[in-house]
């Protein structure tokens, strides 16, 4: 689990296709610097992230997570984030309500025009889980499952469920 | 039988490689990575060996799955796609996984770097390992096209794609086709007159056999997708039947309603309220004025039907068509349904009004107007019949002041833009005020003058220097009036001194704003627009006239400030596009669509249909589908995709509760793999 | 509640542009609402201060404001708009700033006043004392043109200020319709006075006022109502000189708006400080009826 | 009302306008009810009403075995009836092919539910026939409606982890809690998918956490707070907190109550241009 030294944030960022990800490959593009401790999964639409998503990234051992997609009346699909935004209404307080602290999950609105609100955010996501700590407390359950600790890569075959090929 | 993944890591030159240890990412995805049977770098992966190098792995190793861990998937997801294509592997088989836009070019410490390309890697060949192959969706095209608005946007998009051997169906919300074009009086950088070279144009238009005209008409509503399209159109009431009137002008001449504020004249000149509202309108056959005319006023108060008032049926009466006249009162808005394979949005702008600055009066000033307003007073056909008279009392104006970016870049007044065509405009206003009035003086207060076009430096140039224009750098602070003088109260910010002229007009060179219903016509066609409320191109460099809705196609003002040139450029490569378009029978589509879970009896979908997809579905691309028994009995209800118009956004597949609806190319499968690969170093 | 009243330099008691201050004080005996002294106020910071030194006239400024919390007042009038403006960009300053925040408590050794509300006097008497006035009115100036003159203080900055449209103030005339009068609608309701140069550039002034003065007796001004010291200054006691310089007769009383509502309460001319202007203000008092 | 309820029972199953009653029937104790399914209008008198009627009969709407039995009529109280209202908001029955026999009701338990203490709808909000008095449904404020939540969300992050943790660490993973919901009603629940397997379905605490957040959300702007989940489970955790919580955000978030008009769109497949967003950067 985490290193006594030095902890190192573990967050994984679901961002829409047209908008945050496109704003972070514009931070490329411009070589802005950012921590390294992010990892992207790309959807569509912020609409199309399932809830499930989030918790199962908890279980894979994230410290944190961001939700990011277009700004509202931006959406690529007209109304994807009005109905993402109404989901995590919802969805966030009942995390909070279970004791997770709202730092450990959070949105934004980064359009592909804004690189610098990309770096700006996802660093500010990572130091404020850096001040958090590891999530332990979602580790220690994790680490009860009969196949022993959940933590790191276990080959898809063994989580997924039987592969009828 | 697993999958046989093939990992290539692209150096990207050195863009890559100098902050990623790309052997290393490779070694590691075939040592450590399950169902990667192949791994290896290159230096330029998108190049033609590059491209060759996948073509011949894939054929050598049996790949049956592909991860190119390279630059973002928007550059070349399809480069490699296609060439994967050219083996025999299906195209979807094949990802992308982003290690320099979002790795080698955002850390600097290649350690870092290098962890983090394998842990992204990583990912996406769990993903591939899950994906499945997919086949691009045929759908068939309407080969015709609509084009939206009638300004000179419109009328070269439709003449451009009619040519092409296309049907056009342009729809026109004003009683004629012509748009602001037809108010203008002389346009820059040659001063030809703006009516002598449009209405060749528009009589073209009301010609052509390819193009249908509906004026007075508003697009009400469009269902559908690129190359099917399904469109309601209202042609509203406009009292007169298009096809017996012959236009002879005898209504408009009887009608008794002659002051009526005319709006191609900027409110400086009047109409009737049977009227066109210019002598070469096209259709040059009138309209009447509901809200004006007496007999409409009469039936109102009334509440009777308008053909039952016999206040004033003049125009009726005087209707030369027998037997039936071209004049009816009970005629009624009427809905066209059409079907259409493309789109193209011209629907132009809107004139700031000048009524938004208190500090130049807020309108109360007759003698403080408009670009616009000016146009007109300089144009031949205009009120004043090109003489530059003030609209106060007629008298020609011997001091006159211009002022530019009247909101433009002025966040505070909701344009925080610049509108392009002012410097230019307002040279040509000082120019043609000059040629009409030899003894006035022309002033022309300016932030900076941005003339840049061909012929435009030299043309502003001209004003100053030969026509004899006084420009200010600098912005006016206050206009009052003082007996009939209007004191502009300025600053000179290159003397560094307060400026105080006494002037006879100021005209104000008015921001050029998005439409007031453009947020309804952008919802209407489901396409996006921008923070000023003009329409986005998809992309802002490459792909300029396309909207974020596939088979719509933006023209002119609409999408941004644009003068008569660049609008016509971009019409007509709208034109382009939609021809390019309607050329083929069919059209491809990505097939990353939604589609919920058919199994065997008794089951038959674990959809338990409560159809909270049909609501969330910003398409409308979610039905209903009875499942039913032999004898013809319901069993259930169950959720259906329709593939034409779903555009895959997941929004149905995030709803779903019971995860019946999935998303092909980001399958319930593919992302679990995908989030359950997340190892952090 | 209770309104801490901050006469400041200018209007107190003894003070250049006093009757300002006395008006408004009677006036508010009448109709409210009631106003209170604030305890040992001092120097809101304006003028000199605020041109030299931005800490010292925020920390001056925002002492005022900690007083008035610390008597728990939540709100303040401040009728001199100097005032009213220096207290509001100072709170502002105060919010905006933490670490000016935190200088400007050292110095005044009190927390700052980031609360309370202050308003300038039209904004009191238009949210607290209209009805009032409909109510307590014994005498209507009927016939009376008033130039409303707003000045410059009044209402900008507008994105800090936020009261009334910067460019075409209407409270001032709201509140003279209601006593009878007749607002005119004139050029030059917030234009500025020359206040700043009244010392220094009188020659500046001079030209600023003229142009004024000209204004509202084109529009038929029988009488220009202000609520600014400063303005009142620049406007009455120079008139003779703008007068000679311009060689152009006006004669129009300057007024303060307190003193147009006191005349329609009935009181006394030379209690309301009537008697202490520099152009003879009886034409203003007889049209009372 | 007994009588009442009876006759109109046997009258519906008599002119045959219903096949079955799904009603409240004598339990084994007199502190006990069951439910009962009456077919035939000889045994109407097998129906009761009472305070010890606190089962929400709705969720027989959803089971092959008594939907067999052909169109009902079902005896609901004002909460159970909002229930109703959802289902028929999301297309699980019609309005036509159920009957309503509405209760009024003052609130049923011993001692009286947790979700009575705040009723507001003594009186059905939809019914064909009234059984007992119409009352009048004086709605109550909304902090009053939530108050049981104050205590816990005025526990400190780390207690509320502990406090959850303690309580999922109890779940066996039975599935009572979605079985007895009449909101549950999916053919297969997620749970059950297992290509993939998003939640461990086998008993013990790794997943505990995602089955017991996904299920409350699932329910989230749908649940009108029935608490059959809370009663039927074996190890006593408290489910229905989750679900009101829910019920308090959608309501604060999108003014929205299910099950309460039935004009109102859904909560959870719409949105507002407005709606909150003061959580997003």
């Amino acid at each position: 689990m985490s290193n006594e030294t030095t902890f190192e944030p573990r967050i994984v960022a679901f961002l829409c296709n047209w908008c945050t990800y496109a704003g972070a490959d514009l931070a490329g593009t411009g070589r802005k610097q950012y921590q390294a401790n992010v990892r992207i999964i790309k959807l569509p639409c912020t609409g199309g992230i399932d809830p499930l998503f989030l918790i199962k990234a908890f279980e894979r051992g994230a410290d944190g997570i961001l939700v990011s997609g277009c700004h509202p009346g931006d959406c690529h699909y007209n109304s994807g984030n009005y109905h993402a935004r109404r989901r995590w209404n919802v969805f966030k307080p009942l995390l909070e309500f279970c004791g997770i602290n709202p730092d450990r999950i959070q949105f934004s609105w980064i359009s592909a025009a804004e690189g610098g609100k990309w770096v700006e955010t996802i660093n500010s996501v990572i130091d404020a889980v850096r001040v958090l700590g590891p999530f332990e407390g979602y580790q220690k359950i994790n680490a009860i499952g009969p196949e022993g600790p959940g933590e790191g890569f276990a080959p898809s075959s063994d989580t997924t469920g039987c592969e009828c090929k | 039988m697993g999958k046989k993944v093939g990992v290539f890591v692209c150096h990207c030159g050195t863009n890559i490689s100098a902050t990623v240890d790309v052997e290393k990412v490779a070694e590691e995805a075939k040592k450590k990575y399950p169902g990667v049977s192949y791994a290896t770098t290159y230096k330029y992966m998108c190049s033609d060996p590059g491209q060759k190098l996948l073509r011949d792995k894939i054929k050598e190793e049996g790949l049956t799955g592909v991860v190119v861990a390279a630059c973002s998937p928007k550059m070349h997801e399809r480069t490699f796609r296609n060439a994967a294509v050219k083996t025999g592997l299906n195209p979807y088989q094949v990802e992308v996984s982003n290690i320099r836009e979002q790795c080698s070019w955002v850390h600097q410490d290649k350690a870092v770097g290098t962890e983090k390309s394998i842990d992204l890697v990583r990912m996406m060949t769990e993903k591939t390992r899950k994906d499945t192959s997919l086949d691009a969706i045929k759908v068939p095209v309407t080969k015709r096209a609509l084009v939206i608005g009638g300004g000179i946007a419109g009328i070269q998009a439709a003449l451009d794609i009619a040519d092409g051997g296309n049907e056009v169906i342009l729809v026109e919300k004003d009683a004629s086709i012509g748009g602001h074009m037809a108010q203008l009086s002389e346009t820059f950088p040659t001063l030809d007159c703006s009516q002598c070279i449009l209405t060749p144009r528009m009589v073209e238009v009301a010609q052509h056999e390819n193009i249908k005209l509906y004026t007075w008409s508003q697009v009400e509503s469009v269902g559908g997708y690129i190359g099917n399209f399904d469109v309601k159109i209202r042609k509203k009431a406009r009292a007169v039947d298009l096809d017996l009137c012959t236009g002879c002008s005898s209504c408009w001449q009887v009608c008794p309603s002659k002051k009526i504020k005319s709006e191609f004249d900027t409110e400086l000149g009047n109409r009737t309220a049977i009227y066109i509202p210019f002598p070469q309108a096209i259709p040059s056959k009138p309209v009447i004025d509901k809200e004006h005319c007496l007999l409409y006023r009469d039936a109102r108060k009334k509440n009777i039907p308008p053909e039952d008032s016999k206040v004033c049926r003049k125009c009726y009466d005087v209707c030369p068509i027998a037997p039936v006249k071209a004049i009816d009162y009970a005629q009624e808005d009427e809905i066209v349904e059409v079907k259409v394979g493309a789109i193209v949005v011209a629907t132009g702008y809107k004139e700031l009004p000048n009524n938004v600055y208190g500090e130049y009066g807020k309108g109360k000033y007759q003698d403080v107007i408009t670009g616009l307003q000016f146009e007109r007073l300089a144009s031949a056909s205009g009120p004043t019949e090109g003489e530059i008279r003030r609209p106060s009392d007629g008298k020609e104006p011997e001091i006159i002041v211009f002022i530019q970016c009247v909101g433009s870049r002025d966040p505070a007044k909701g344009c925080s833009y610049c509108s392009k065509t002012c410097c230019m405009y307002t040279a040509k206003h000082a120019m043609l005020y000059k040629h009409k009035v030899h003894h006035g003086h022309a002033f022309v207060f300016y932030i900076d003058i941005r003339c840049a076009g061909k012929n435009y430096e030299e043309f502003s140039l001209r004003a100053i220097e030969e026509e004899g224009a006084t420009y200010l750098r600098g912005r006016v602070s206050r206009i009052y009036k003082k007996g009939e003088k209007l004191i502009v109260l300025g600053a000179d910010t290159l003397t560094g001194s307060q400026v105080e002229i006494e002037a006879d007009m100021v005209v104000l060179a008015s921001a050029m704003k998005a439409q007031d219903d453009a947020e309804v016509v952008a919802r209407t066609l489901s396409i996006q627009y921008d923070k000023d409320r003009f329409f986005s191109e998809l992309h802002p460099k490459l792909r300029p006239v396309e909207s974020s809705n596939a088979g719509i196609f933006l023209a002119g003002a609409c999408q941004g400030p644009k003068d008569i040139p660049e609008t016509v450029a971009q019409a007509s490569g709208a034109a382009a596009k939609v021809m390019a378009l309607l050329s083929s029978d069919e059209l491809e589509r990505e097939p990353v669509v939604a589609k919920v879970d058919r199994l065997p009896p008794p089951v038959f979908s674990t959809c338990i249909g409560c159809f909270y997809c049909q609501r969330v579905c910003p398409y409308g691309a979610i039905e209903q589908e009875d499942i039913k028994a032999r004898d013809g009995s319901v069993i259930k209800t169950v959720a259906r995709v329709n593939e034409g118009l779903c555009q895959g956004c997941g929004l149905c597949a995030a709803t779903c509760r019971s995860k019946s609806v999935e998303l092909a190319g980001f399958s319930d499968e593919q992302v679990y793999a995908e989030i359950n690969s997340v190892e952090f170093n | 509640m209770k309104i801490g009243y901050y006469p400041g330099c200018a209007i107190t008691k003894g003070a250049t542009s006093e009757e300002y201050g006395t008006s408004v004080m009677k006036v508010s005996e009448v109709i409210g609402p009631k106003i209170e002294e604030i305890p040992d106020w001092s120097c809101c910071g304006a003028s000199s201060a605020h041109a030299t030194n931005h800490k010292l006239s925020t920390a001056l400024s925002v002492r005022n404001l900690s007083l008035a919390e610390q008597h728990e007042y939540e709100e303040i009038l401040a009728p001199c708009p100097m005032c009213s403006q220096r207290l509001i960009i100072s709170q502002k300053d105060v919010q905006d700033d933490d670490v000016l925040k935190r200088e400007v408590e050292d110095a005044i050794e009190m927390p700052c006043g980031t609360n309370v509300k202050v308003s300038n006097y039209l904004e009191i008497i238009k949210n607290y004392s209209m009805d009032e006035i409909k109510q307590k009115i014994k005498k209507t100036a009927k016939g009376l043109k008033v130039a409303c003159y707003y000045g410059c203080l009044l209402v900008r900055p507008p994105k800090v200020l936020k009261f009334d449209d910067p460019e075409d103030p209407q409270s001032m005339d709201e509140i003279v319709r209601a006593i009878g009068a007749e607002p005119i609608d004139w050029e030059f309701k917030t234009n500025c006075c020359g206040g700043g140069f009244t010392l220094s550039r009188p020659d500046v002034v001079v030209k600023l006022t003229n142009d004024i003065l000209e204004g509202a007796q084109e529009a038929g001004a029988h009488a220009i109502a202000v609520a600014c010291p400063m303005c009142h200054a620049n406007l009455d006691m120079r008139q003779k000189k703008i007068e000679k310089e311009y060689k152009r007769k006006y004669d129009i009383p300057i007024v303060y708006i307190s003193e147009l509502i006191g005349l329609a309460l009935g009181l006394g001319a030379i209690g309301l400080g009537l008697d202490k202007h520099f152009v003879d203000t009886k034409s203003v008092v007889d049209a009372y009826t | 009302m007994i009588e009442a309820l009876r006759k109109k029972a046997e009258e519906l199953l008599k002119n045959k306008t219903v096949s079955v009653v799904f009603g409240y029937g004598e339990g084994s104790t007199p502190e006990r009810t069951r439910p009962v399914f009456i077919t035939k209008p000889e045994e109407v008198n097998k129906l009761t009403w009472n305070k010890y009627c606190v089962y929400n009969l709705t969720t027989y709407l959803k089971r092959q075995e008594t939907r067999k039995l052909g169109k009902p009529a079902i005896v609901v109280k004002g909460c159970d009836a909002r229930t109703l209202i959802v289902l028929m908001k999301e297309s699980q029955i019609k309005r036509e092919d159920v009957y309503i026999l509405g209760v009024s009701c003052d609130g049923v338990g011993d001692p009286l539910a947790e979700k009575c203490k705040a009723c507001d709808v003594h009186t059905p909000r939809i019914y064909d026939d009234l059984i007992g008095e119409k009352g009048e449904n004086k709605e109550l404020p909304f902090d009053e409606r939530y108050a049981e939540l104050d205590e816990y969300e005025n526990l400190s992050e780390k207690e509320k982890w502990e406090f959850w943790q303690k309580q999922f660490e109890k779940c066996i993973k039975c599935y009572a809690c979605s079985n007895i919901c009449p909101l549950c009603f999916c053919d297969r629940c997620i749970v059950e998918k297992n290509q993939p397997q998003w939640i461990d379905p086998s008993a013990h605490a790794r997943g505990n956490l995602s089955w017991n957040v996904t299920r409350a959300y699932h329910l989230a702007g749908r649940c009108i707070n029935c608490e059959e989940c809370q009663r039927v489970c074996p190890v006593d955790i408290p489910l229905n907190l989750l679900n009101k919580k829910l019920a308090k955000e959608a309501e604060k978030n999108f003014n929205y109550r299910p099950g309460y008009n039935i004009d109102d769109e859904l909560a959870m497949s719409t949105y507002n241009e407005k709606d909150n967003q003061d959580f997003v950067r």
